[in-house]
């Protein structure tokens, strides 16, 4: 049993939750596929949140009843959704200059690796029989302004996914703003990972017996 | 009087011959031209070069173009799809060759290529493996690569209506990769489930102007790749 | 709830400071937002770089800002109109510098300001004087030009009708770089003769998505130009 | 008295009837200001053009009644226009996207000077105190299939448009297909300027002294 099974972090659903308390009202999100999809439960009361999405609408609202789909009317992880009131359709180049363009507030994106530095990996394990593919990813990194990653604080088989050094092929460099794992939510200052907020009866020595570069306490 | 219409798909791709780019709209099935895709199966041509977001689900549609072993090149950006297995075998054998690009650079550059713009710098992908070989130049401060312009020899997209002149409407997020498309490629063929007159849509919500388009062919109703997949069609 | 609509043009343009470049709207007075221009005449801010395709006619709208001497460099690629005897005034006397682009260098580099794209090559302008101290590079044998994105502080555009989000849809030929100057600005100020819920404009039709939009102002009954002058306006 | 007033050349009118023949049917053509302008009064029968004017329109059609024009409709000359079924508006970029792509089968324009090796020269004339402009003349000769000048064979002094090199600053460098002028319709060719077609009773002599450049027989 590795040392994170021991520990009771957050869930998924309250990863994304948290997420969403940072996010401010009227904020343009592109959110990724996985843990990122779930930030869209959680508006906090009062806020708007208009969520992009990159293969061509701005205004994208929750998934439809059961059977009631249109198969042309999807996200970015190919899945049913629908249009908000105020919603736009256009073509994937200008989809892609929003992002390109800084126009966006804020991608939330899922990680294999992130360093201290603020590199990201998660399109690929570069293992040399992987199909590769990598959508939107490194355009959304690039471009928007601010990019948060949600995610397990370590690997299913109980490494650490924040890292010195990412070993994965990068999606970006020095892009990665704010980290919100199951057992704390970590910035990416210039000095490297701090501590922002812990989970709950998860201590810094925990966290950091966790993570596989220096953990600056929270600021005070 | 203009009349892009040509009768059926399988006269609207009669001229692709061996060795044709290929521009074929689509995010996933969302504006996927399969019957446009199906008559190029039927119709034979080979050693294709084809760009397009996907690699296609099931064994219809670009999948079953893959299938049929006439691809050699995918030019694309996400080449992994819920019941994709078919791409990646012949990727495997080697058959298929792939350029991989980011998504918004594989717009850009059929954007650009539709413009006449050669090529353009971008900040996408500096500093990982997708930039090796490409030239970095820093502007204003910051790390760019050039990327090139793309065209094809045709484009093969969907849309929802198109009049006689070739000026198209789409249908929700079906609309991704075709406007750009229509633009870079020589011969641009659409498939629309309704082709009216000119003057029947509101010159203020063209999406595509008919400049762009080269054939217009109707399919009333169109398939949808999630559902001949559900019904285990493989094609042909 | 997103609303972003302020209640006159006078509040929309307060916050312009001394030495602000402004991409301002229009094709000749197609699209001028002439109660902007006016608004920031009343407003007060100098030393401007205004980004546009013309340089204004007769004394009224930007031919009236460009005569209170608010206007240092103009960026365009036409400025001679019929009427126009103000910017040829100043820019003989040097009070306004004048960087000529060609019009689709121009259009095209407030799209890549815009998109993200600080640079891009275009066949434009090879081999002559507006070619000088430009890079030219040959990209598959034929020779181009090295061109920057442009942005802008703030973007003054006239739209027709638009939601409270910025959803903006234009009038005929209005349009012109309206959409690509509200991509292009930091702050982009949108006036429109009517504006309506979020819902109210189909999602198929928005020309100028709202995140491209910052502020919008409601006047109701726009001035045009030629008629401004018919009647021997001059602002202020 | 100069010798070009001697001669009884093609009418302006003429001189764009003439052009307007060697236009295909179903092609998409952008008329600059000026003499090309009435070339849109002279469709031959049995063909339609699509007229393409670079502030947001394909489909221009002629100008409407006095006193119902739309200030917000017009052309790149600034005139009220109309719009023929099958219009479409776009903004400024997707409209020089269709230029500079390649796109539109032709162009035509007016030309102070042209050269036998195609040059045109027609935005300025290059002196210290005229205000320069150049609005989409360099793009459209940039990018357009075909350029067709259609311009006076002289100028009003008598002097020669027709050169072997422009003195004045260049639109662009080797863009010229074809050239119309009231004397004749001369080709520009790999070996300089070749007359295609001649005046009914102006003589190749006349036309070469009007000329500033040698001139080839028309292609027997």
């Amino acid at each position: 049993m590795t040392a994170q099974t021991q520990v009771q972090g957050w869930t998924r659903e309250q990863m994304a939750k948290r997420l969403a308390q940072d996010i401010a009202s009227g904020s343009y999100v592109n959110l990724g596929i996985g843990i990122p999809e779930l930030v869209a439960k959680f508006v906090p009361e009062g806020r708007t949140f208009i969520y992009h999405t990159e293969n061509g609408l701005l205004g994208m609202g929750p998934s439809p009843a059961e059977g009631h789909g249109d198969p042309e009317l999807i996200n970015a992880g190919k899945r049913h959704v629908t249009a908000n009131p105020g919603a736009a359709y256009f073509h994937h180049a200008d989809s892609f200059a929003m992002i390109r363009g800084g126009h966006l507030d804020l991608s939330v994106l899922g990680a294999m690796q992130v360093a201290s530095n603020g590199d990201l990996a998660n399109w690929s394990t570069g293992k040399p029989d992987a199909i590769p593919a990598v959508g939107g990813a490194m355009d959304l990194v690039a471009g928007v302004k601010n990019v948060f990653v949600i995610t397990q604080h370590c690997t299913k088989s109980g490494d650490p996914k924040l890292v010195s050094a990412c070993t994965y092929p990068l999606t970006g460099q020095g892009v990665v703003d704010r980290i919100y794992t199951d057992l704390a939510v970590i910035d990416v200052t210039a000095g490297g990972f701090q501590v922002c907020e812990l989970c709950p009866g998860v201590s810094f020595e925990t966290v950091q017996a966790l993570t596989g570069a220096p953990l600056l306490a929270a600021a005070t | 009087m203009i009349d892009k219409r040509v009768p059926s798909p399988a006269e609207a791709v009669a001229d692709i011959s061996d060795g044709s780019s290929i521009m074929i709209g689509g995010f996933g099935e969302a504006g996927s031209p399969i019957e446009l895709i199906h008559a190029l199966i039927d119709q034979g041509a080979s050693d294709l070069t084809v760009i397009s977001n996907n690699t296609g689900s099931g064994e219809v549609g670009l999948a079953a173009l893959l299938k049929a072993r006439r691809v050699t090149k995918v030019i694309c950006s996400f080449p992994k799809t819920l019941n994709s297995t078919v791409f990646p075998e012949l990727y495997r054998e080697g058959f298929t060759a792939l350029e991989l690009v980011p998504q918004g650079t594989l717009a850009e550059r059929i954007r650009a290529g539709g413009a006449g713009v050669p090529a353009f710098y971008t900040p996408t992908a500096v500093g990982t493996p997708l930039a090796e070989g490409k030239e970095v130049r820093a502007i204003h401060g910051r790390d760019y690569l050039l990327e090139y312009g793309l065209t094809a020899d045709y484009a093969l997209v969907k849309g929802v209506t198109s009049d006689t002149y070739g000026n198209v409407l789409y249908n929700k997020t079906a609309r991704n990769f075709a406007p750009i498309m229509a633009m870079a490629a020589t011969i641009s063929i659409v498939q629309a489930a309704r082709v009216i007159q000119p003057g029947d849509i509101d010159p203020e919500i063209v999406i595509t102007p008919g400049i762009f388009v080269d054939r217009v062919v109707e399919v009333p109703e169109p398939a949808h790749e999630s559902e001949l997949i559900a019904a285990g069609v493989s094609y042909p």
